[in-house]
């Protein structure tokens, strides 16, 4: 784990300092929007099941600077930050994850199944390990259209005990799909700990069964995350295949809203919390002079009113007429 | 919970899941449990339905796996292979869709393949629900899949005691069971089981005395069905709980329509090629000429469990729905 | 064969399945197959039921893949998500329980948890049967489950022309396809398809025109109930084909026995908890007091399928059965 | 690949004599019988399909003289000399193949499913990779238990890229559960290459994602083979968790009896079957003299007549009744 001061290793393989502000502006995207989120749920003005990714900014803030627009993504029930990272606009992302016909999925999809084409988020999924397979086949469509996309697939630690991600590297391998599988190893899946679930000291490694490159970088280093992902982005648009990156970070707020974190060291949650990757982040763009205080204050200022302006155009849209469980279903609405 | 020596006069049936398990592992030290976050060190799962069972029982016998249903299953199979009475936790139903061969192509074959050799004294817990804002991957019902199935038993039980019983009843079969906990029932106070009790598997009980319309239920619908018959004071709505799903207690629907010569089917499951369609096939067969009015059924919609709150009401059977049926019967 | 311009008048099943791919993969490049063995280095299949496509149409378009169900299946729904529309085989119906996840999870319910932003035309191709000593993990006909998964079609041809064209029709149509193979109809012959000719899907056939009772049916079971019709001379059997089981073409069905007036259903998929339960239920319920008798089910024993081969013919519907429930409707 | 004249290194690291011919015995009985069986099934006078093993012969025979009779096997379709070398007697398995009342499964089972409890062959599936996490149960079993016994499953390369796989071999190593894996690498699945399927170039090496240890051998050589099973069954049974043996074969007749091989590179079989494991084994006996020519022939005729008795007693055995069908379904018989 690096400290504040020492984000990304020497300054050769630093991105352009307008990379490192925006990847700062995303993570204060994601953090402000998550709580903003959590205080609304909290507040029971919005229902539902809400898995917090406070903590894991910089993973996907670094990821999406280096994607396109049309780039495809596949997450999981906790992604609304790689959504946001991604360009979901938020006030349709707040309506989604408030049920409201406005959403991006008119409420039918819900926190755990955000989708918005136009921005790349092409499925989230609530079954662990089911973003990766899925991945592989919007990267498969790519490599045969040879339409330049790239497809990254996000995924837990927790994932990678499981089936699919096993038979979906496989394939990515074989195939050499344009594809980045990220693992966000947040050293729990649920409350069960990554050692004692996970028979080897680090996933990336397990890139080796499939002679994949693996990457394992620290996941709360905006910078080192960056010229991870960048490696990973430029093999799979130069045609190289496929990449497992293992980005080590941490849930500040448990596996689901409420959680009480009884299954975890006394400790270890506010050593991980002091270190919060957004804080120390901008003490470093600031102290590197990437960025003034001003600079950074009016970011922060301008996401606030987004964030503001986007709970609000939730909370005030309308819920989805009944008639939409007929919709939707197949292409051709269901007769009543 | 689980230290509870007492049972106390009413308690959810969450307690009394945990109190099933802590008693037949108590009972008998072939059972063990297994799933994802199971023991305490976990905190006995997300609804902390296990909770306080390893720290009796120990974390050999309540042991926590990784997030690998297929492993989950196929452990639990081949200690049952063994001899052994695993209760396997597959967190919600909808993760069957991950360990469907385990179950489906072995657990409920192996006995009748290995031509009687060798039996899977195996249960396996899962919750499922709408209701609860878990969108439409964590909410269903698949019932009527294990049903199809020769080999398997589904049991879904609607109040603490059934629960109870039931579990036990689960655990100490010689074949493989699947056990599903509606979590509309898992917070519902309810009188509490008498400990020891064992609920037979494929008989139903009359929730309710009619003389009207019979209207057969099971799971969390139950109540919902209980509910709207207490209302309607002009009609004589008797209630049959399925308690077993497969195989069901044909004996007692049959009888119970007999008697008042009408029927609906009420389940939370979509109601196309859903469980109900067997039962009310049945009753057709069995009773054709003698019904006064054609078996209704009241279903989940076709579509999956959506997010949003009207939605998701409306997915589900609702009061009304279920009072037209009834309705429906007798005009 | 996928190099035939001219389509012969008669071919098998088979050659029609391969034709009808070999053509839709002519006629649209966002077509293309994967599944284990499908290319020709790998023999195109067990049956060689894609032989020839990789060599006209190439490795990329007709990929082999490894034995891995849930990467074929999640490859497929995400290239489908980009607007391909892949046909995917999973070689015998059995080993779709290790991607039920993929299936009914995501193919299924994509469209609507998007809120129809995106699509899943995807068709899923699978062969199944009993009668071919494949025993109790090859054989079982699983339809009742995908018939029950809002989000799925589901289509089981009987014939060469029906499979050309409603595999025709699955690969175009925009939600994702369950098409089912039955081993029973792959090697018989009958009129050839009409090239281009596209069946249109939830439509269902009536194969032999009658008076006396409907018998609906679907896949190989259409043979075996038309060779009892044809043999009783003293009643006048309706048989309907139904082509695609789910959603099922409810009209035909009542029309013919609102017109007879007696229904039998056969498949060959287990009868309890089987796809003739909610048909029978809706005859039921459309035709109530009309019907002359009860609604028939025919259907596979409850069992596993059996290897020992008197066994496995007891196991489906038999000509015997069949013909014991038509009369059955008369009596 | 060994020469015949070199099996198993050096002569320091071989089973005893008494071993040494035992194996050649067990090879000879799965070869005989395979022979028998398909000249039966080819006959016409039992229908059903038949995935030989013929040529992989020295995997389980070395692997067997290793576990004792209650030491549980799970293995596959193409599993039959698995089941004989662990000592399924042959009378009962020849009855199963033909779908008689007489055999082990009362023929409900079949070829595929071949189940001998007393003999310690637990389950036969006919699904790709899930006699791996049953055997773990297996294992689980013995291991609360405490009772000494070890299992073993066996596997082919194909499914090595199924999910079922990787969740076994994690599932084992955290629990360190007394089971070997024993992947029989005959170097196709059905018809496809072990080379285009998997993105590795030996399967052992995926040990390591489990940090198990992991073999790779060449299975046609019994002495070696019998080193390697011999390090993997001591580590189980002392307490050392799982290992992954990876054992290089050939199936000598394809996937399927009738497969016409045109998927093979020509030569490839050829080359293998010249290097037949069962003859080669045998002259290496008597060249080492292990064995005499004669104490070999008494082998092989007792064989010959234990497996044309086997045969015929199966040929003319009834087939199950009917009602068997209402029967084993659950352990209650099922009414009417
Ligand atoms: C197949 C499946 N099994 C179980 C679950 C229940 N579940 C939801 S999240 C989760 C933990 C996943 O952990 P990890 O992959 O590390 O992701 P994280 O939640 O830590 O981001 C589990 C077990 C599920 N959604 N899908
Ligand atoms: C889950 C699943 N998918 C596909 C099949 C069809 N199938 C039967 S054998 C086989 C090849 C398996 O190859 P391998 O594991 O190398 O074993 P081998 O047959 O070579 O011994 C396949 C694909 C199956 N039985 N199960
Ligand atoms: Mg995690
Ligand atoms: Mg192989």
């Amino acid at each position: 784990m690096s400290t504040t001061e020492s984000f990304g290793g020497d300054a050769s393989t630093r991105p352009p300092k307008d990379v490192l502000v925006e990847i700062y502006r995303k993570m204060t995207l994601l953090k402000q929007n998550d709580e903003r989120f959590r205080s609304i749920i909290q507040s029971g003005r919005i229902i539902g099941n809400y898995y917090s990714a406070r903590g894991q900014e910089a993973i996907p803030s670094a990821v999406s600077c280096l994607l396109n627009q049309d780039d495809y993504v596949c997450t999981i029930y906790r992604g609304i930050h790689d959504s946001l990272a991604k360009g979901v606009p938020m006030k349709q992302l707040w309506a989604e994850l408030a049920g409201r016909a406005t959403g991006t999925c008119k409420g039918k999809g819900g926190p755990m199944h955000i989708t918005h084409p136009a921005s790349g988020v092409m499925v989230t999924t609530g079954i662990v390990g089911s973003s990766m397979p899925i991945a592989n086949g919007l990267a498969l469509a790519s490599k045969m259209r040879g339409d330049g996309r790239i497809s990254v697939a996000y995924f837990g630690d927790g994932a990678s005990n499981i089936g699919a991600f096993h038979e979906a590297l496989n394939l990515a391998s074989i195939w050499k799909l344009p594809v980045v599988f990220v693992c966000q190893n947040n050293r729990y899946g649920e409350h069960t700990k990554y050692e004692y679930a996970t028979a080897i000291d680090q996933i990336a490694k397990r890139s080796a069964s499939y002679t994949m490159p693996g990457i394992h970088v620290d996941g709360n280093d905006p910078v080192a995350m960056y010229a991870a992902a960048k490696e990973a982005v430029d093999r799979a648009r130069g045609g190289g295949g496929p990449t497992l990156i293992e980005a080590m970070t941490f849930r500040f707020h448990g596996h689901l809203l409420g959680d009480m974190d009884q299954y975890m060291d006394p400790g270890e949650k506010d050593g991980w919390m002091k270190k919060d990757p957004v804080p120390a982040y901008r003490r470093w763009l600031v102290a590197e002079s990437y960025a003034t205080e001003a600079e950074l204050d009016a970011i922060e200022k301008q996401i606030q009113a987004d964030v503001e302006e986007a709970s609000s155009f939730a909370l005030s849209s309308p819920y989805p007429d009944v008639a939409e469980l007929r919709k939707d279903v197949f292409a051709q609405e269901i007769a009543e | 919970m689980s230290e509870t020596i007492e049972a106390p006069a009413e308690m959810t049936s969450l307690q009394a899941i945990n109190l099933a398990l802590h008693d037949a592992l108590e009972a008998d030290k072939d059972v063990f449990l297994l799933g994802e976050d199971v023991a305490d060190r976990e905190g006995g799962g997300v609804v902390e339905l296990t909770k306080g069972l390893s720290g009796v029982f120990g974390e050999e016998r309540v042991r926590s796996t990784p997030i690998s249903e297929q492993a989950i299953i196929g452990a639990a199979i081949g200690a049952a292979l063994a001899g052994m009475k695993p209760v396997a936790e597959i967190m919600l139903m909808n993760f069957t869709t991950v360990a469907m061969d385990m179950i489906v192509n072995h657990a409920a074959k192996l006995r009748f393949m290995s031509g009687g050799q060798t039996s899977v004294p195996l249960t396996i817990r899962m919750m499922t629900g709408a209701g609860f804002a878990n969108g439409g991957q964590h909410s269903d019902f698949l019932e009527a899949w294990f049903a199809h199935t020769p080999g398997l038993k589904v049991v879904i039980p609607s109040n603490p005691r059934d629960a109870y019983g039931l579990m036990r009843a689960c655990i100490e079969d010689p074949d493989p069971c699947i056990f599903v906990e509606p979590l509309g029932i898992y917070w519902v106070p309810g009188a509490a089981p008498q400990r020891g009790e064992v609920i037979p598997l494929g008989k139903a009980r009359v929730a309710r005395e009619g003389s009207d319309v019979s209207v057969i239920t099971y799971g969390k619908q139950v109540n919902d069905v209980l509910a709207v018959a207490d209302k309607l004071s002009d009609v004589s709505v008797e209630v049959i709980d399925l308690r077993t799903v497969a195989p069901f207690d044909e004996a007692a629907v049959l009888a119970s329509v007999a008697k008042t010569g009408r029927a609906v089917i009420v389940h939370e499951a979509v109601k196309q090629f859903g469980v109900g369609a067997e039962i009310a096939s049945r009753i057709n067969e069995k009773l054709f000429g003698k019904l006064k009015s054609p078996v209704a059924r009241v279903g989940g919609k076709f579509s999956p469990v959506p997010f949003s709150q009207p939605l998701e009401s409306a997915f589900v059977p609702t009061p009304s729905e279920i009072e037209a049926a009834i309705r429906g019967t007798l005009s």
